[in-house]
């Protein structure tokens, strides 16, 4: 279906009338929230749709490139454009059904701003994939941290939401500095390097690079589900939209293995933080970080792919790295769903207050081990194809001879293998802590049904997932080349990208995965025909002969961690304060584990305080005596004018010629003389 | 002859002041009644701009004159000064009711004589930028700095009667400093090769004027030195937050929209006087008094305990991206002029609402401001962002163009101050309006009513402020 | 005509020391009245400005004399009276070291003015620029170092002084209605000064401002 | 190397077929080392047959999990059995890629197993899930680095061509990376089979099982379910080392379709033979032993780079 350029423009225009509209009017009839609710959320809905129906033409390059001047300022929308729009526009779409059932318990009266916010976000975000210079770029990036802001302290009654959405909003004003630097730097000669650094700073911010990513643990807890969906799903890809868009050209080589070298620290840490995690929604915020560098490994390889002109290398890779973004912003926007669902029938977060949600929450609890499979990359889920290209790119580095990449290559697969591992161990901590087991803690008797809607937002996404296994291969083939070859970056080879390499084993594991379901359905049958037949009496938990199991006695979701986070030193040492057992009959022994992120606690925090401590000693100069003032103006005046002095010299050793003009004065000054 | 008109008339609503003293409506609408004659004068100056009915003639050599440059200040002030006397109107009756002098047994300040004060300082201000004579400048500026010290001291309290003298002294030593820098300047164009004929800016800076280097060296230095001090330049910038934490509002919104501004006219009308030998080390003075007032502004803005101190740190920090936009990309200085003069006088009006509805100036024991003043804490949230240069804001893109001419190192540092500045006021804003509100909040219920109410010309600022965004973005998308 | 100049600059000279070791009050605006008196002599020994608005010359000469020799010392007195203040007591910088000092910036001056010849090339005398240096830094010295608020606002007098002496001294005239202008922002400033010392007075009951140090980060 | 998929098939069928006699064999050595008769060598087929038949006790406790994860397990493994090359005839279902598929395939059951355990909610096997997700975290990058290593020296990227490739026997260190490189796989075989050095499949103390103690609650099918995929793991990991020791090119494919059977049970020999030996290592011990064996992989891929002249260009 040829759109023409027009309904392209009109299209747009709608999406953003929509949008903003729907923002304000909602808005301004927050005083009835149910008006506002309806109106905020269809016009989300509808601004979403409408944004998909100009996205997927653009993304699946059936329509060719459309440049729109809007209110004065150019916006175009490319495949690269509409590829990361459409993550922001499902995501939406999804996050704004589930809000409706969200906030229903929750701030119910202040609907009206929540909508003003979402809208303009979606909006924003919409904005940044669609800016074509960099000054709309960076008015929408900026728009963008600020309404995300506002979602992020939504409930700033609490004093750590405040602290959170206050750290938040220094990370994005710290971004867009960068950026502005990176701009203003590119065209400066001889200090592209610099450029090129701030413009990875300034985008590693908003991806969460390793030490960059300290904002992200906090603000994601901070914001409400939907909201924090939104951000780790959609938000942070366009970080790497913009590092993919905006960076100034850069050798391939020197791209590669930075991307190489952050995305591997990045996974790592990611995991191994998310290990310890107490908090469900810090443990998804921290397995974003995770599967951000694992993008970034996939980027990396590609980049080096192409910096030693090897196709199969490159088209893996970068490929894999886009795909994985997919996958994870699908799968991730439903985990932090479903943790929204958690909050609002437990009221908490801790995981090892939880507990024996399954019987309550059957549906939820099953997506949610679902997808916590998927997105640790075990095969039926969408997220292996995108880790098993990465491996293959890993691995054609492995056989390109070149033996620095070879050796990088491997460390590369190994280290995925292990952060693979490390999330199955994550998840299968927030599943079971969770979900299974008896209840840790008291909770009201009578469970209240599931929110239809929010069940409604998760099939939606997981239905997305699962429909996204059958069409990668086509993804594949014909839309990521495409895709790739808009990036300034990657487009500038003259040797074009073909995807043919990665297509088959896309199309066998895709097979594969369907066959392992349908045996799976295949055995549970046979199970099922075995044991209709035969008697099914239940009883208590074998727990070696002891019949009285209590909830206490189960393995709570730290202790379940606990050998792999001692192993990385993560609540080891100051982290742990223990109450030992004394004595024959122990009265008390209590462990407390507190696990800091290695980023803020060893650059952020020693990073504040000097700056404190310079402002306590620069703040004597305003003490409040008169004189002193009045001293500090006359040693000033006084230093300027030796520095005038000095800087004349020079010019005043010369003997100047007396200028004629000088005697003519004293000539008419003499007839005074009596 | 119309200057003349837009120096005398505020004089003449000033000399009805004590003679209305017993009718406070009449008294009151002086202001607004000089702010709507002013802005008409403007009106009728700029429709008929080809003769020159601006001009004043004394003895040959023009007094008053307006040209390009002081042609838009002009108007900023003007209307500044018209939206200020509409927030008077409501804002005086209510400030003397809620907000008691702190001190006991002394009353706050008779109201004819703040209305005399505030007309007298606005008609100085006109002169001072009308003002086509060096001796004349300062004359102005001198009187403006009188008619303003009587302003701070409304409240009569102990620390307002303090941060009057300190304004006061400070403010003219600099001004003296600064007579002594002009005289030197003349003197320095005396005995050069060809005499300027008199001190006026059109005979100073005729083509064939020639300045002795070394003598005009030391006259700038003490130029920039007194109207630094009057601008709150660095190391001079030590009576502004003493004397901003403790004037009320609309006289504080005047300060730092107007006269600042003025100051900064005078040194830029020293700086182009400057012969091109000179130059550079009037370009590296300013950039050195620029960035040390961003680089004090920034740490003593964090952990500010007085939101009124703060905003004075943040007026320095202005001023000195003044400076430095002087001296690197003169094209953006009109701007960012108008732009913070619009967002600080919103700023302060918002503070005189804060003040008025919490009757403190301590920002740990102001919180909850959404629950308690909506409109207030959406503003001065809105505020917050205007000022400190994000997008919406015109602020931004004077910022971005000043960091693309700096200096790459000098943009680096500059950045990181700013970023610093973003933290600390983020933060202090941030805790005043979030939170839950203080128990005892409901007693002042009626000053909180009162506050609300006053908000309708700092949210038409902020509206000035998004359309002024709008057009600046689109300035800029020509310019590069 | 140059003898009664040079005359007139060093008696202002001499009151510079004067001027710094008093420690009665009501001595030290005497001291001020003569030196206003002394400064309004000073354009007699001067040029005439060439274009002969002699008459203009003359009244801007008569009212400073009236204004910086009378009224504004009457002012001071009239203030120091009212709140009954009578020495300066242990001002931050001693009196014999004040002197001292003073005597050094005066040597300063000397030595300024010699360094840069061009000022007496044209005509003016050599003493005027060290006159006004050091007529200047006396009044800076003693607006940084006295505590008492008379005495700061005596130092302001001092120091517009010094920048006058420069003005007349190097015979630039700027225009009838700019000269004005600077002798009523003057006497206004002092006035003005005066009330706020009386008002300080009144609330702190003392005017000492160094201990006015409330306001401070 | 002629390729005749007929022994393919076969060895598909022996592997789903034989796979619990391995284990009887292992208990057999086991038993013939400490001087019993030990159980017969078709024991485990009758406990499957006698488990089949049975119904099942299922805790209150469990919401589900616990139902579904042995079926998983099984349709993993048996998923993962069409990859390998038996007999050293490439597989009909092999692609680029698929030795991940294979060992994410192993990891997708491992994930139904600690599910399952955990939804039990029983300490001991909340105990046992924590260590085996441990140590099957940290042999996944030894795992991997193997598989690099296959990649380079049969320079492909599927695992049929990586275990029967012709080894070229002339370059003595490629020869010695590939014994070490078995070795490892050897280690991951014992490690993954919860086999004696890492843990003890036949001990009764709950404390100190790993595999054991997560299938605590299971009982009838479901335990018949994975003790079979048990046994198939144990058979294909086996397989595994033994297609890596046996070149490719040694002998008609009828050979080595026996040759690479008997590999298989001698094998199963060595298991029994180390198990009657040695004992359980401490569990701190473990982490330190799985680093080493990544690192050894990693030294077995730097020897075949080097051996091989520095990468085949």
């Amino acid at each position: 279906m040829l759109l023409s350029a027009l309904s392209c423009f009109i299209l747009f225009a709608a999406v953003i009338f929509l949008l903003f509209f729907g923002a304000v009017w909602s808005w301004l009839c927050r005083r009835q929230p149910e008006r506002a609710k309806w109106l905020g959320a269809l016009s989300a809905m509808l601004g979403c749709c409408a944004g998909t129906a100009l996205a997927l033409p653009a993304a699946a390059q059936w329509v060719p490139t459309q440049h729109f001047a809007f209110l004065g300022l150019h916006w175009q929308i490319d495949a690269l454009a509409g590829f990361f729009m459409l993550p922001v526009l499902i995501l939406g779409l999804a996050a704004a059904v589930h809000s409706l059932g969200y906030l229903k318990g929750h701030d119910e009266h202040r609907q009206g701003t929540y909508w003003f916010f979402f809208n303009l976000t979606l909006l924003a975000m919409l904005l940044v994939c669609a800016a074509a210079t960099y000054i709309e770029l960076l008015l929408s990036w900026e728009l963008m941290g600020i309404m995300s802001f506002a979602l992020v302290a939504f409930s700033f009654r609490e004093q750590e939401v405040r602290q959170a959405a206050w750290v938040y909003l220094l990370a994005c004003h710290a971004g867009a500095v960068f950026l502005i630097l990176m701009f203003a730097l590119s065209w400066t000669p001889g200090y592209t390097g610099t450029a090129i650094a701030c413009g990875l700073l300034g985008f590693g911010l908003k991806a969460g690079f390793p030490i960059l990513h300290v904002w992200l643990p906090e603000a994601h807890p901070a914001a409400p589900a939907p909201v924090s969906a939104i951000m780790s799903a959609a938000m942070l890809n366009l970080g790497i939209y913009g590092i993919l868009r905006f960076l100034p050209p850069v050798s391939f080589g020197l791209l590669g293995w930075l991307l190489l070298a952050i995305g591997l620290s990045g996974a790592l840490l990611g995991i191994i933080l998310a290990l310890a995690q107490v908090n469900l929604k810090r443990l998804l915020a921290y397995s974003s970080i995770e599967n951000m560098g694992i993008a970034f490994l996939g980027l990396g390889l590609g980049f080096l792919g192409l910096s030693q002109q090897n196709a199969a290398m490159a088209i893996c890779g970068l490929g894999g790295g886009l795909l994985h973004l997919w996958n994870h912003a699908l799968l991730k926007g439903t985990l932090f769903l479903l943790s929204g669902a958690v909050f609002k029938s437990t009221g908490t977060l801790s995981i090892d207050q939880m507990g024996g949600l399954g019987k309550d929450m059957p549906i939820s609890k099953s997506l949610f081990i679902t997808n916590a499979a998927a997105l640790s990359g075990l095969p039926p889920g969408n997220a292996f194809l995108s880790e098993i290209m990465i491996y293959l790119a890993a691995f054609q580095g492995v056989l390109s001879g070149n033996q620095v990449i070879l050796a990088a290559a491997i460390i590369a697969a190994a280290g995925l293998a292990l952060s693979g591992g490390l999330a199955a161990a994550a998840f299968c901590k927030a599943c079971a802590a969770v979900f299974l087991g008896l209840p840790r803690s008291p909770r009201d008797p009578e469970p209240h049904p599931e929110c239809r809607l929010m069940l409604g937002a998760e099939f939606f996404l997981s239905a997305l997932a699962l429909v996204g296994i059958i069409f990668t291969p086509w993804l594949w083939e014909s839309v990521l080349p495409g895709v790739l070859q808009q990036s300034p970056l990657i487009g500038s080879t003259n040797w074009p990208l073909s995807a043919e390499y990665g297509s088959r084993t896309l199309a066998a594991v895709r097979n594969f995965s369907f066959a392992a379901i349908a045996l799976i359905a295949a055995l549970s049958y046979l199970r099922h025909r075995q044991l209709s037949r035969k008697t099914l009496d239940t009883g208590c938990t074998w727990d070696c002969g002891y019949a009285l199991p209590t909830a206490r006695m189960q393995y709570t979701g730290t202790a379940f961690t606990q050998p792999l986070s001692d192993y990385f030193y993560l609540t080891k040492g100051q982290n742990r304060s223990t109450i030992p057992v004394q004595g024959y009959f122990p009265q008390k022994a209590a462990v407390s584990i507190t696990v800091s992120d290695p980023g803020g606690h060893l650059v952020w925090h020693p990073l504040s305080r000097l700056t404190a401590r310079i402002a306590e000693r620069l703040r004597r100069i305003q003490s409040g005596f008169l004189h002193l003032y009045i001293l500090m103006i006359l040693i000033a005046l006084i230093a300027m004018l030796i520095y005038a002095v000095a800087t004349s010299l020079p010019a005043a050793t010369t003997p100047e010629p007396l200028p004629p003009a000088i005697g003519q004065m004293h000539q008419n000054s003499a007839p005074l003389q009596p | 002859m119309l200057a003349l008109l837009m120096v005398i008339l505020p004089l003449l609503f000033a000399a009805a002041a004590p003679i209305l003293r017993k009718r406070p409506l009449a008294l009151y609408s002086l202001l607004p009644a000089t702010g709507v004659s002013l802005c008409l004068v403007l009106v009728a100056g700029l429709l008929y701009p080809e003769q020159d009915l601006f001009c004043l003639y004394l003895g040959g050599t023009p007094i008053l004159a307006v040209d390009a440059v002081n042609r838009f200040f002009l108007q900023l002030i003007a209307g500044l000064f018209l939206v200020i006397s509409i927030y008077t109107f409501f804002w005086l009756p209510a400030a003397q009711e809620h907000n008691p002098p702190r001190t006991p047994g002394t009353r706050t300040m008779h109201r004819y004589l703040f209305v005399l004060f505030m007309l007298v300082f606005v008609s100085m201000m006109n002169l001072s930028i009308l003002s086509a004579h060096f001796g004349l400048l300062w004359v102005a500026i001198e009187a403006s700095t009188l008619a303003s010290a009587p302003l701070i001291l409304f409240h009569c309290s102990e620390a307002s009667l303090e941060a009057m003298w300190k304004y006061l002294l400070l403010c003219s030593i600099g001004i003296g400093l600064a007579l002594f820098g002009i005289l030197l300047l003349a003197f320095a164009g005396k005995i050069s090769a060809c005499p300027p004929a008199s001190l006026g800016f059109a005979d100073l800076s005729a083509p064939g004027v020639i300045f002795h280097p070394v003598w005009f060296k030391i006259g700038f230095v003490f130029c920039l030195v007194g109207f630094g001090t009057k601008m709150g330049l660095a190391p001079f910038h030590s009576w502004m937050p003493d004397a901003y934490s403790e004037a009320p509002a609309p006289v504080l919104a005047l300060l730092s929209g107007a006269l600042l501004n003025c100051c900064l006219l005078a040194v830029m009308r020293t700086l182009n006087l400057a012969p091109e030998a000179v130059l550079p080390f009037c370009r590296t003075l300013l950039t050195i008094l620029g960035m040390l007032s961003v680089l004090v502004a920034a740490f003593l803005i964090i952990r500010q305990k007085d939101f009124k101190r703060m905003l004075a740190y943040s007026s320095i920090e202005h001023m000195g991206l003044c400076a430095l936009l002087l001296c690197y990309c003169q094209a953006a200085l009109s701007t960012h002029v108008i732009a913070h003069a619009i967002c600080k006088m919103m700023l302060f009006l918002l503070a005189g609402n804060i003040l008025l509805a919490y009757d403190t100036h301590r920002i740990n024991s102001v919180t909850g401001m959404f629950r308690t003043l909506p409109r207030t804490a959406c503003l001065w949230l809105f505020g917050l962002f205007a000022i400190c240069g994000t997008p919406p804001s015109p602020l931004f893109v004077t910022e971005y163009l000043l960091v693309t001419t700096l200096p790459p190192l000098l943009a680096i540092l500059l950045l990181v101050l700013l970023f610093i500045v973003f933290a600390g006021m983020s933060y202090a804003c941030l805790s005043m309006t979030m939170g839950t509100p203080a128990p005892d909040c409901h007693e002042r219920q009626t000053a909180q009513a009162a506050a609300e109410q006053l908000t309708i010309v700092p949210g038409a600022a902020a509206l000035g402020l998004l359309i002024l965004g709008y057009i600046t973005v689109l300035w800029m998308k020509q310019l590069l | 005509m140059n003898e009664l100049l040079n005359l007139i600059l060093g008696a202002l000279l001499v009151l510079n020391l004067l001027l710094v070791s008093a420690s009665r009050l009501r001595h030290c605006i005497k001291l001020v009245a003569i030196q206003g008196v002394l400064l309004g002599l000073l354009p007699l020994a001067c040029a005439h400005p060439a274009d002969g608005h002699t008459w203009q010359f003359l009244l801007v000469m008569f009212l400073s004399l009236i204004i910086k020799g009378g009224l504004l010392p009457y002012l001071l007195l009239y203030t120091t009276r009212r709140i009954n203040v009578r020495r300066e007591l242990e001002p931050v910088v001693g009196y014999s070291l004040s002197l001292l000092i003073i005597l050094a910036l005066t040597g300063g001056a000397f030595w300024l003015g010699s360094v840069v010849p061009t000022a007496v090339a044209h005509g003016a005398s050599p003493l005027v620029l060290p006159a006004a240096l050091s007529t200047i830094s006396t009044g800076l010295f003693l607006m940084v170092t006295r505590r008492k608020a008379i005495t700061q606002v005596m130092g302001f007098l001092i120091f517009e002084n010094g920048v006058s002496i420069f003005g007349t001294g190097m015979m630039i005239h700027n225009g009838l209605l700019v000269e004005l202008g600077l002798l009523l922002d003057i006497f206004a400033l002092v006035f003005i000064m005066g009330i706020a010392v009386f008002n300080i007075n009144r609330s702190f009951r003392h005017i000492d401002t160094h201990s006015l140090n409330a306001l401070g980060d | 190397m002629p390729q005749n998929p007929f022994f393919w098939w076969a060895g598909l069928l022996a592997a789903l077929l034989l796979a619990p006699l391995l284990l009887g064999v292992i208990n057999k050595t086991k038993a013939c080392f400490v001087g019993r008769q030990g159980p017969s060598l078709l024991q485990p087929y009758y406990n499957l047959h006698k488990l089949f038949r049975r119904g099942c006790i299922r805790t209150t406790v469990s919401c589900g999990p616990l139902a579904w994860a042995p079926g998983i397990e099984l349709s993993a493994l048996l998923l993962a059995v069409l990859f390998l090359p038996y007999a050293n005839q490439l597989s009909p279902f092999a692609f680029a890629g698929d030795a991940f598929f294979f060992a994410y395939l192993l990891g997708l059951g491992r994930f139904a197993l600690i599910i399952g355990a955990l939804d039990t909610g029983s300490s001991f096997e909340g105990m046992g899930a924590s260590r085996e997700v441990q140590f099957s975290a940290l042999t996944e990058g030894a795992l991997f680095a193997v598989i690099g290593f296959l990649a380079f020296a049969s320079r492909s990227l599927n695992l049929s061509e990586m275990l029967s490739c012709p080894l070229p026997s002339n370059i003595p260190t490629v020869i010695a990376a590939v014994i070490l490189a078995a070795g490892i796989a050897f280690i991951i075989m014992l490690v993954e089979n919860c086999r004696v050095p890492f843990d003890d499949p036949e001990t009764h103390l709950e404390l100190t099982m790993i595999h054991e103690a997560m299938i605590l609650d299971y009982s009838g099918p479901d335990l018949g379910f994975i003790l079979y995929s048990a046994a198939l793991k144990l058979w294909l990991m086996t397989a595994l080392v033994v297609l890596m020791l046996l070149p490719g090119d040694l002998a008609p494919p009828g050979v080595l379709f026996i040759l690479h059977l008997l590999g298989i049970f001698l094998g199963g020999v060595v298991i029994g033979a180390i198990e009657a030996v040695s004992a359980r290592f401490r569990f701190l011990k473990l982490p330190q032993f799985l680093l080493g064996a990544l690192c050894t992989a990693l030294i077995a891929l730097a020897l075949t780079v080097i051996g091989t002249g520095g990468g085949l260009q």
